[in-house]
């Protein structure tokens, strides 16, 4: 039976505060980070308070406890995403390294001059810029799958996406949820696809691995990277999962302790995955307290959260698109969405907007949610978001309305 | 809501609501833009220097309600004024924005008082002031292309 | 006043249990990673408690909040090193990330085929297989400081320094204390060597950072990197110090969010240090605990420390000093050391010494300590190490002691 | 100290300190190095292989009492063996060090049982082994050089 999610709120201290003005906290800015629950706050103390201890390296009680929870941690994350086997999980600070991993280690081993490497105008700058890095290094060539659509309802262009996919392309990296506009893509057709002319493909799961459940065998992927401080664990840890025989060819891209078989004065070998991508001391209480996340959201079900953010985003995309002068960024207000929704005010900059909300405590995100080219293609300078996750509540999108029908009168008025 | 009232004056709102010297200048021969990375915002000025002094100032751009108003009301300032007196003016309004103490002497530097309480608004306040501080020390430039 | 540091013990939680056997922990495995105090596990809780949001981009009160204390970190970071702009200070995972850093960024904007990278035989994986990586891509040179002196007092060979200080040294990257040996070198004097060949410097601080003053202005390094969770803080965390004027002048390593100024389709163009160089969410709440542990550190006062771990070091080299078929390295018994003691026992394989007195309730290392190619030259397969910190005490040295004696008699007899 | 005292049962101090056909083998046609690259243990197996069978089998290489021993007990066991008796004679090994469940028939391999409680420890105990067992698929190679 999934949870009654508005009694799930106890669990998360940072929700219990009043702000400044006696507010109590509207908290909306889920996409850039979640909360944590005290079962993560508490799996990170007590791991500094009794088990603190360098890993891999060592034969004494605290180093053993500290490997095996390490290794454990990395077994949760292989069954969270039903990888076949942990060696294929490499815990990194987050999506951001991930990607760069991928972009630098495969990249410098695999593309040549005239190359394509494939990606979506709706992809976040964290997979985006470490592909132009990677791809002037080598004279690759980056292109982009359009989106399509009006402004109400965009999408990727699949046909687009077909001629795109030439035998030049080597790998495809896309976003499985945008976001910037809440758009779903359907990661297992879009893998299938790049397969078919031999294509590899990354999966940024940032937004959406706290949200709904990831089957990396079903899908089909070769890379998939997430961040744990958005699906309600610590800052500093993320993952990437590569396939095992992909992984084994990969060269390695920091050196350091921990990731070598043998090192001489001037040369060195490496152990196989995941060691060889982790150089020098893991975030091992990061880790610990990401496999905490994870026990939480698969007690709560991660189908159940994801039906209620997809429920709160609609609901909100309806009550939102009675405000006069809004505009609605994504699917359709009535069509099913991921847990966002963005929006533009007629007379009100973002940041007017940000700022007028905090005000009743409401806290949103303005700018261009680091998607400056497609916001540019979209003619919008930036918008407002206002990201769902398992503590939030109906109740909080009236306040939401009722704050944003207050700020279009205040900038529109007079 | 004191804060927020103090932030959107009615002096910034009129400002951003229709904001003065708000176009393309043909005649300029001083263009820069000032970014605002973190948010994407942007701002144009134009200036017209002769012997010295700002003979024509005008911005274009995108951005936020204090961003536009202080913008705008600093066109109002600076046109006319030497290079010196508008370092002597930024001077000022980055004092009122950070320290929140409003000058009297400056009813409309004096709007913006209200920004030092919102430290990450202090970037859009002075975006403009930046661009066109920028541009006096530029050399002259060909007019800007159409 | 410098404080009574048995009085200490009480702040780590970790060191109030007692092991398998009813042993209380004696925990000398420091170099490898220290324990935190209740003060920095309480600022992580209290982060994720109180302030948890994203940073930089928002304008909501909790990010604002966020964003502040991260600053705060940074700007706690330059005052600690005495770095002239928090701007100098860039927030890795480690040490070893810094190394990588640099090494991959610096390296590739600067380094020519036949160019030296100048580094020493005492130098961790961590601060030699980078530049391994780095100096191969581009066909530079690796060169090496001689380790000299008999195995119980070992030093850099200044005067091979001297010759090789080429004018084709592009960069002279050396470790401040052994963590293998406990050898200190003179940061200031090895800088101002390699400043007259226009070499610039890199430190690897890890071993002093939480032991010592560092004042990165005296020092004249041009960058400098330490660990977070060997000086009382978090795991996941680190330091990067590089010169402002330098930092500027490096290409990005990683892409990614928060480290751009303007990204379109095909380029972008980057923020200044330290953003630049921080791609995607940081750590932000580590960074956080890291603060926590530097007031820490500094409300006992450095120099305190300092001169507590040393001492127990050399109450230790003492007292092993006298164990029958032992073998000590670095500082000659007698003379000053850094907070460790390395060893090897004539018939007790490091890993078996560690294994007997972790059954003692010791906590200590064994093995090559991230310096395969050092233990090859000193024809030792491992060694034996037993590092300190502010809360180990003289009696648990006597406990060392008895337990080697013990060990020693065990694989030794009949 | 139990679990210390299964660990290092008589035989295994014993084979530690005279480690049984603990040399150079001239006449080997396969070698095979295994590294621990967690603590820089090495081992060097040396086989002569005739007919399908080990005719001879020696060893080298410093790393700690357990991996001694237990290379030291394996060269004794495999003397003889087929490649097929070699594998089996390994997978009942393994199961002793993962288990802790000790063959009454093979007293050698029992001594091994308390390695179970010390996981980190596992790879010592097979590092010798993994390189017979390595050496035992090669091709024959020339003797090694001298
Ligand atoms: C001298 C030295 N350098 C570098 C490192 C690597 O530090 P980290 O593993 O925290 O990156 C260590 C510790 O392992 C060290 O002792
Ligand atoms: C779709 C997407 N990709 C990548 C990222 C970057 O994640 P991180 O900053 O945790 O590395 C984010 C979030 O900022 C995102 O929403």
């Amino acid at each position: 039976m999934p949870a009654d999610f508005s009694l799930l709120r106890a669990d998360f201290p940072v929700l219990h505060q009043t702000l400044a003005g006696g507010r109590p906290l509207v908290y909306l800015d889920n996409a850039a980070t979640t909360h944590k629950p005290r079962a993560v706050i508490d799996a990170l103390s007590r791991f500094y308070e009794r088990d603190n201890s360098n890993v891999h390296r060592g034969l004494h009680a605290l180093s053993m406890r500290a490997t095996d929870s390490y290794g454990a941690a990395r077994a949760r994350v292989a069954k969270f995403i039903n990888a076949a086997d942990p060696a294929e999980i490499i815990f990194t600070r987050g999506t951001t390294e991930g990607v760069n991993l991928v972009a630098q280690s495969w990249c410098a081993a695999n593309l040549k001059p005239g190359d394509v490497v494939l990606l979506t105008e709706m992809e976040h700058h964290s997979n985006l810029v470490p592909w132009q890095l990677a791809a002037h290094r080598v004279g690759a060539t980056l292109r982009f799958v359009p989106i399509v659509g009006d402004n109400a309802e965009l999408g990727l262009d699949l046909d687009a996406l077909d001629r795109l996919l030439t035998p030049q392309v080597k790998i495809f990296a896309f976003t499985h949820i945008s976001n910037t506009l809440g758009v779903t893509n359907n990661v297992a057709d879009l893998c299938a696809r790049a397969r078919r002319v031999g294509a590899l493909t990354l999966v940024d799961a940032a937004q959406s691995a706290g949200h709904e459940p990831l089957d990396v065998r079903a899908l089909g992927c070769d890379f998939l990277v997430f961040s744990g401080h958005k699906m309600a664990g610590p800052t500093g840890i993320g993952v990437l999962y590569g396939r095992r025989a992909l992984l084994d060819t990969l060269p390695p891209w920091q050196g350091g302790g921990g990731m070598i078989a043998n090192v001489d004065w001037q040369e060195s070998t490496w152990k196989p995955a995941p060691e060889r991508f982790e150089a020098g001391t893991p975030n091992v209480a990061d880790a610990i307290g990401l496999h905490a996340a994870m026990d939480y959201l698969d007690t709560l079900g991660r189908p159940a959260i994801a039906a209620h953010d997809g429920t709160l985003a609609s609901c909100a995309a309806v009550a939102l698109a009675e405000i006069p002068g809004i505009r609605l960024l994504g699917p359709r207000p009535g069509s099913p969405r991921a847990g966002l929704v963005s929006f533009a005010l007629k007379d009100a900059h973002a940041h007017d907007v940000v700022t007028f909300a905090d005000q009743d405590g409401i806290a949103l995100r303005g700018g261009h949610h680091c998607n400056q080219p497609l916001m540019r293609k979209l003619g919008l300078p930036s918008t407002v978001r206002a990201s769902f996750y398992l503590y939030n509540t109906e109740a909080e999108i009236v306040t939401l309305a009722a704050s944003l029908r207050r700020i279009q009168k205040f900038f529109g008025g007079a | 809501m004191s804060d927020f009232d103090d932030l959107y004056r009615d002096i910034i709102l009129d400002h951003n609501r229709r904001p003065r010297n708000r176009r393309r200048l043909p005649t300029a021969n001083r263009v820069v833009t000032a970014d605002n990375p973190t948010c994407g915002d942007n701002c144009t000025v134009y200036l017209r220097v002769e012997g010295g002094r700002i003979a024509e100032i005008s911005f274009e751009g995108s951005s936020c309600a204090i961003s536009q108003a202080s913008t705008s009301i600093m066109t109002s300032q600076l046109k006319g004024k030497t290079v010196a007196e508008a370092e002597a003016a930024f001077a000022k309004f980055k004092n009122v924005v950070t320290t929140g103490r409003a000058p009297e002497d400056e009813p409309e530097q004096a709007a913006f008082a209200g920004v030092h309480a919102f430290p990450a608004r202090i970037k859009c306040a002075t975006l403009g002031w930046h661009a066109a501080l920028e541009a006096l020390q530029q050399p002259d430039q060909p007019p800007p292309a159409s």
